[in-house]
């Protein structure tokens, strides 16, 4: 399918007390129609930050410098004035974030922000966009959707906060919904009818939707397409079963390794794998592979050269020097001899 | 709107306030002397009048039948005889009261106008040329002293440039319009005498404005940071991410929120704008209980200045409630749960 | 072998002040029951409101339970006065959620770490100080740790210092207050790995406290599942997550997402006010 | 977020305020201010080029000139040395006021606030029924009851003022509180009173600072305010609010006995206000970026 929006080489500078610092590197991604497209990283990796960019709601106050290439339902984003962006804003591109609790005025009614956006976006009344209001409300599986309305925000759990969020977002049947952390500050019962939600809107709107999250179980689930992000790059892009079946760069792998699953326990004398360092800050110039100062199958190439992207299957993209010789060597990862 | 407990509740604040400052006022005018019956007649009264003083202060009883007698005095408005007029307190202040209302009153609203204006631009146009001349005129304003800057206006504006009158509250040749409400400005429309009102706003200028400046400044800056703080929150991006037009964004959404703590700042505005009014009044010889009571000080005219602070206190502590009333009505949480 | 740690029927109900004489009263806990034998690693899980971090609160007594009792080793500390209870809180230490704010930010690590045993009294500086060094090479750090700032550190590290704190006065319960949660996933596997030697080694005893089941899985032998104040489910770790008896339970183990498992829609997807 | 916040309460902070604020114009116009003012103050006595309390009837109300460089006084008294002599009271009753009240506050607050209960009751009953007052107002009318003089004005200003710094360490000590770090070293077993002075005091200290900056300013306005009325500093002590007080029927025509002193006020007051707000702005996460 045509992807609706198309990525191309991004790069974003963001400015900071002493100069500039640069948040993203070469950043290419492709999203199709009413697919799911996971942005997973660690805090830092500049997941949040893509897709700032691709809304232009950056937090430079207009000094941020714009690199490469987006491209939205054919339309090159970058070139676009603020104003042109307004009216793509919660119209084609709507977004949810992390923080339900925050993310609503707490001084108007759920039912005077969501006509807002409506009659924002389409000249109607205010009592056609109120109706219209409530049938997204119901659309989310919100019982008594009259009564919500009415509500303040700080009336409603927040689970239903995040549902109004969505409902908002969708009000304008965008064609790309960006999701960040929407469910990360949710229990994980409210979390699975939230991931839920979004995965049924999607489909039945043929939305796209990119969806950001730090926690891999959750890409896993709900996404049909993946990108991994580690300190402003991406290191690996696919299909998600791909991606999750047959992870190719270190980076990923040792992620994978490093999240507690059901079947390991310490009393059985399972390990997991611990990557050893930090992150490197964005401002920290390197030469080459971003990952190599933590990466156990580093070699002198990773720390001179930056890794172009390969293809090592269908649509299957993998940043990295040595994948073909690491891939084998990390394993299932259990016991103590793994931890590097 | 506003539920019955959150207003019963501020009631029966108001009550225990009001008892608060009788108690405090009783202090002042019985304890801490070292002799209140002194205090009471003046350092010129003689031995009789001065026993006379003790007997009817009752200064022999114990402290809790003085502070009953203080009270019930009080509640029949009986506040002493002034010292320098032979006049009862409660008289002469209700004769300078309106003069002092309307002063207090013209300075409130250009303190929360202009106030509110400049912050509100400053936010917006951070950094930027009007950000640095409203700062400029805050800083200025928040160190300056009010009873320099009105000998300054009367230096400027009378002297220099003879565009304002020094002193009183109408010309010389016009007599008072029938009172009604004792504003000088409502009561002159109120008779249709266009001379008076013309005359009555000429002369309230410089006062008003010379009093205003310093609050007009602090709400300035607290507007100025409130507002910026509101714009960077989640909230605003989310209805950025929404489509919402800036302007909307900024004078509908923020301004509100911002606000809300501006209201509060207002009630203590009052208060500072009433304890000005003793060096305004005193400037510009204008006929209200500020002026009275700066006549009282130099006579030490004890019972003059503790009506005086007890009148300007009570009205204080009332018009406090009824900008916490506000502040409820303007934020839907404290409104529903009645709490802060 | 008797329990180290008994929580026998702790209720707590903490009471809001409203107007006009109105009290409100909100249940943390009602009821709750659960013995902690020696050496033994016991996981609570629940979700936002569940009562566990309130649990914590009352084992080490932040707080005091409104009824019931809490045993150490036999002795009833729920009502004990703050004299008698000092020499006993040297026995149970806690590691907190947020690696921030867990770290006096006006302290250096070494003044921090080096607090508990100070308070405690009866060893003399060198003293304190050699073990402080111990427990920070234990969990990984350098003793030049001992000069900087708690800023100088990240998530993970703070928290690991935060560790090494609670362990100066030799604890027999150590209670993990979700001590991972607000730190990244290859973070959080440095800190569960350092947990799990340090059990080894030192024989601890453990209460890990989070809302991921998972990780209370990998770290704990004993599972303990709550939900609004009460206990749900307890059992071995293995045993609940394979044949959970209770609904809840169930509901929660396959809310939780996972590599590999499919997505299944939940039962009642609808809410309501 | 946080390591910007984190970065704002670094202990090594001093130094960097210190530093940002030689960055911050602004800011170093304020120290400078200050420290010009303390100076001329503090040398009063070898900078002024006459006694202040000097007659010279014949050289009465003269304009600026060589002679003196702000004129003179209806009695002929050198404006410029009065203005000198002034720094001095304003700066000391300007820290006086504000080291008193700050120390009472603080000590009342952090009571209040970390043990709570009756005492706390009573502390915000009282200093609920202080702030019930314009506080100009009441402190006119406790230095009338006190009677007038510069002493019982700094008595009443700061009694006006406690509350102040008592609710905002309150409010700190509050926020303290309830910080992983203060809860962990009650799991040590620390004495309340350890707690107090050695985890939660040094860390509300700083908005503290600030807003004491700012109250000496604050002190300095309400003081002078009170000489001006007439019930603070009595002729003929060189205090600015003083001396404008009895320059103002000379004003409309002698405009410089006014100005100068009043000129002084603002200065001064504005460097306390260019302080304050430079170490809040250095002090907030916000306008680090």
């Amino acid at each position: 399918m045509e992807p609706i929006l198309q990525i191309r080489h991004l790069s974003l500078s963001l400015p900071v007390k002493k100069g500039m610092v640069s948040i993203l590197h070469d950043v290419s991604l492709d999203v199709a129609p009413g697919q799911i497209l996971g942005l997973v990283g660690e805090s830092g990796s500049g997941k949040s930050m893509t897709a700032f960019a691709v809304t232009r709601l950056l937090p430079g106050g207009g000094h941020e410098k714009l690199g490469g290439s987006i491209r939205f339902c054919g339309e090159e984003l970058t070139e676009k004035s603020e104003k042109d962006m307004q009216a793509i804003r919660g119209r084609d591109i709507s977004m949810i974030f992390q923080e339900p609790m925050t993310c609503l005025n707490p001084v108007f009614t759920i039912g005077r922000q969501m006509t807002d956006v409506i009659m924002t976006h389409q000249k109607i009344s205010r009592a056609e966009a109120m109706k219209k209001a409530e049938d997204m409300l119901a659309s989310v599986h919100i019982r008594q959707a009259a009564d919500v309305l009415r509500c303040y925000p700080y009336e409603l759990s927040g689970g239903m906060r995040q549902r109004v969020m969505i409902g908002i977002a969708l009000s304008c049947r965008p064609k790309l919904l960006i999701a960040d952390e929407p469910t990360t500050a949710l229990d994980v019962t409210v979390q699975a009818k939230i991931l839920y939600l979004i995965r049924e809107a999607c489909r039945r709107l043929g939305t796209a939707v990119i969806f950001i999250s730090h926690d891999l179980g959750v890409i896993s689930q709900i996404c049909d397409t993946v990108a991994v992000m580690y300190s402003g790059h991406i290191v690996e892009a696919g299909k998600a079963a791909d991606v999750f079946e047959t992870p190719e760069h270190p980076y990923t792998r040792a992620l994978m390794a490093a999240v507690p699953k059901f079947t390991v326990s310490a009393a059985a004398g399972d390990r997991l794998f611990a990557i050893p360092g930090i992150v490197p800050d964005p401002s920290e110039a390197m030469a080459g592979c971003r990952f190599a100062p933590r990466c156990p199958f580093a070699t002198e190439i990773c720390r001179t050269a930056p890794p172009s992207d390969t293809l090592t299957g269908a649509g299957h993209l993998v940043y990295c020097h040595n994948w073909q010789s690491a891939a084998p060597a990390i394993g299932v990862l259990r016991g103590k001899e793994a931890e590097a | 709107m506003i539920s019955m407990h959150f207003l019963l509740k501020r009631l029966l604040h108001l009550v225990l306030v009001f008892f608060g400052v009788s108690v405090v006022t009783f202090c002042i005018s019985h304890v801490i002397p070292g002799d209140p019956a002194r205090m009471l007649v003046g350092p010129h009264a003689s031995p009789e009048t001065l026993a006379a003083a003790r007997a009817s202060l009752g200064l022999d009883q114990p402290i809790w039948t003085q502070y009953i007698q203080y009270m019930t005095g009080l509640f029949h408005g009986d506040m002493g005889l002034s010292i320098r007029t032979q006049m009862p307190v409660a008289g002469e202040l209700a004769k300078y009261f309106p003069a002092t209302l309307e002063l207090t009153l013209a300075a409130m609203l250009i303190a929360v106008i202009f106030g509110i204006v400049l912050g509100v631009a400053s936010a917006v146009h951070r950094d930027a040329w009007v950000d640095h001349v409203s700062r400029i005129i805050s800083l200025v304003g928040v160190s300056m002293p009010l009873f320099w800057s009105g000998v300054i206006a009367l230096i400027l504006f009378y002297k220099v440039f003879p565009i304002f009158p020094a002193s009183g509250r109408l010309d010389a040749f016009l007599s008072p319009p029938p009172p009604v409400t004792g504003l000088y400005i409502v009561d002159g429309l109120i008779a249709g005498q266009m001379d008076v009102v013309l005359s009555a706003i000429h002369h309230l200028i410089l006062p008003a404005v010379c009093l205003a400046y310093v609050q007009l400044a602090i709400i300035a800056r607290q507007v100025r940071s409130s507002m910026i703080d509101v714009l960077e929150q989640d909230y605003i991006r989310t209805a950025r991410a929404c489509g919402i037009p800036r302007r909307t964004i900024i004078y509908r959404y923020a301004l509100k929120n911002a606000l809300i703590p501006t209201v509060t700042l207002t009630g203590l505005t009052i208060g500072e704008l009433l304890g000005g009014a003793v060096i305004t009044e005193t400037i510009f010889a204008w006929p209200g209980m500020g002026k009275y009571v700066m006549d009282s000080i130099s006579f030490l005219d004890f019972p003059a200045i503790m009506g005086f602070t007890l009148v300007i206190s009570f009205g204080y502590v009332l018009i406090n409630t009824v900008v916490d009333i506000v502040y409820g009505i303007l934020n839907p949480q404290i409104r529903e749960e009645g709490e802060r | 072998m008797s329990a180290l740690l008994e929580i026998d029927n702790v209720t707590k109900t903490f009471r809001t002040k409203g107007f006009f004489g109105k009290t409100k009263e909100v249940h943390a806990l009602n009821g709750v029951s659960l013995s902690i034998e020696k050496g033994e690693s016991i996981g609570i899980v629940g979700e936002s409101g569940c009562g566990k971090s309130t649990l914590a609160n009352l084992i080490v007594r932040l707080d005091e339970p409104t009824s019931g009792r809490i045993l150490l080793d036999g002795t009833d500390i729920s009502h004990m006065k703050e004299d008698e209870l000092r020499p006993l809180r040297r026995r149970i230490q806690i590691v907190f959620q947020d690696p921030y704010s867990s770290l006096s930010p006006r302290m250096t690590i070494g003044q921090i770490v080096t607090e508990p045993m100070r308070v405690l009294g009866g060893h003399s500086e060198a003293e304190t100080e050699e073990r402080a060094k111990e427990l920070l090479h234990m969990v990984g750090l350098q003793p030049s740790a001992m000069r900087r700032y708690p800023h100088e550190f990240s998530g993970g590290q703070r928290q690991r210092i935060s560790i090494a704190r609670a362990l100066m006065t030799e604890p027999e319960i150590l209670i993990l207050d979700e001590p991972t949660s607000a730190l990244d996933v290859s973070v959080q596997a440095q800190v569960l790995n350092i947990l799990t030697d340090l059990r080894a080694k030192l024989h601890l005893t453990y209460l890990f406290i989070s809302h991921n089941l998972a990780v209370v899985k990998y770290i704990s032998d004993k599972t303990v599942v709550m939900r609004k104040g009460a206990v749900v489910e307890t059992g071995p770790s293995e045993e609940i997550l394979t044949h959970p008896s209770e609904a809840y339970t169930r509901e929660l183990i396959e809310a939780v997402p996972m590599i590999g498992k499919p997505f299944r829609m939940p039962d009642d997807i609808a809410e309501s006010v | 977020m946080n390591e910007a916040a984190e970065a704002a309460v670094r202990p090594s902070r001093w130094k960097e305020i210190w530093e940002i604020a030689l960055r911050n114009k602004l800011t170093l116009t304020g120290f400078a201010i200050v420290a010009l003012v303390v100076l001329v103050g503090l040398l009063a006595p070898v900078l002024a080029p006459y006694d202040p309390n000097e007659m010279n009837i014949p050289a009465r109300l003269q304009a600026p000139g060589a002679e003196h460089l702000f004129g003179t006084d209806e009695m002929g008294r050198d404006i410029l040395s009065r203005v000198m002599y002034g720094a001095r009271i304003s700066i000391a009753v300007g820290v006086i006021i504000v080291a008193v009240s700050a120390a009472i506050g603080i000590v009342l607050g952090s009571l209040s606030g970390y043990f709570g209960g009756r005492a706390d009751q009573a502390v915000l009953a009282v200093t609920d029924m202080i702030l019930a007052f314009p506080s100009m107002v009441l402190a006119l009318a406790l230095t009338a009851a006190m009677g007038p003089g510069l002493l019982n004005t700094m008595l009443a200003v700061i009694i006006v003022r406690i509350p102040m710094y008592t609710r905002l360490m309150r409010g700190q000590v509050l926020v303290a509180k309830e910080q992983q770090y203060v809860r962990a070293a009650r799991t040590f077993g620390e004495k309340p009173f350890w707690i107090v002075v050695r985890h939660i005091v040094p860390n509300c200290l700083t908005p503290l600072m600030v807003q004491m900056t700012l109250g000496i300013g604050d002190a300095i306005l309400i003081a002078s305010s009170m000489s001006f009325i007439g019930l603070g500093a009595q002729p003929p002590t060189p205090e600015w609010g003083a001396m404008i007080s009895t320059a103002r029927i000379y004003a409309i025509d002698q405009w410089w006995y006014a100005a100068f002193p009043g000129l002084s006020i603002l200065i001064t007051i504005m460097g306390f206000n260019l302080i304050g707000d430079g170490i809040r702005d250095i002090l907030d996460p916000r306008s680090r970026k």
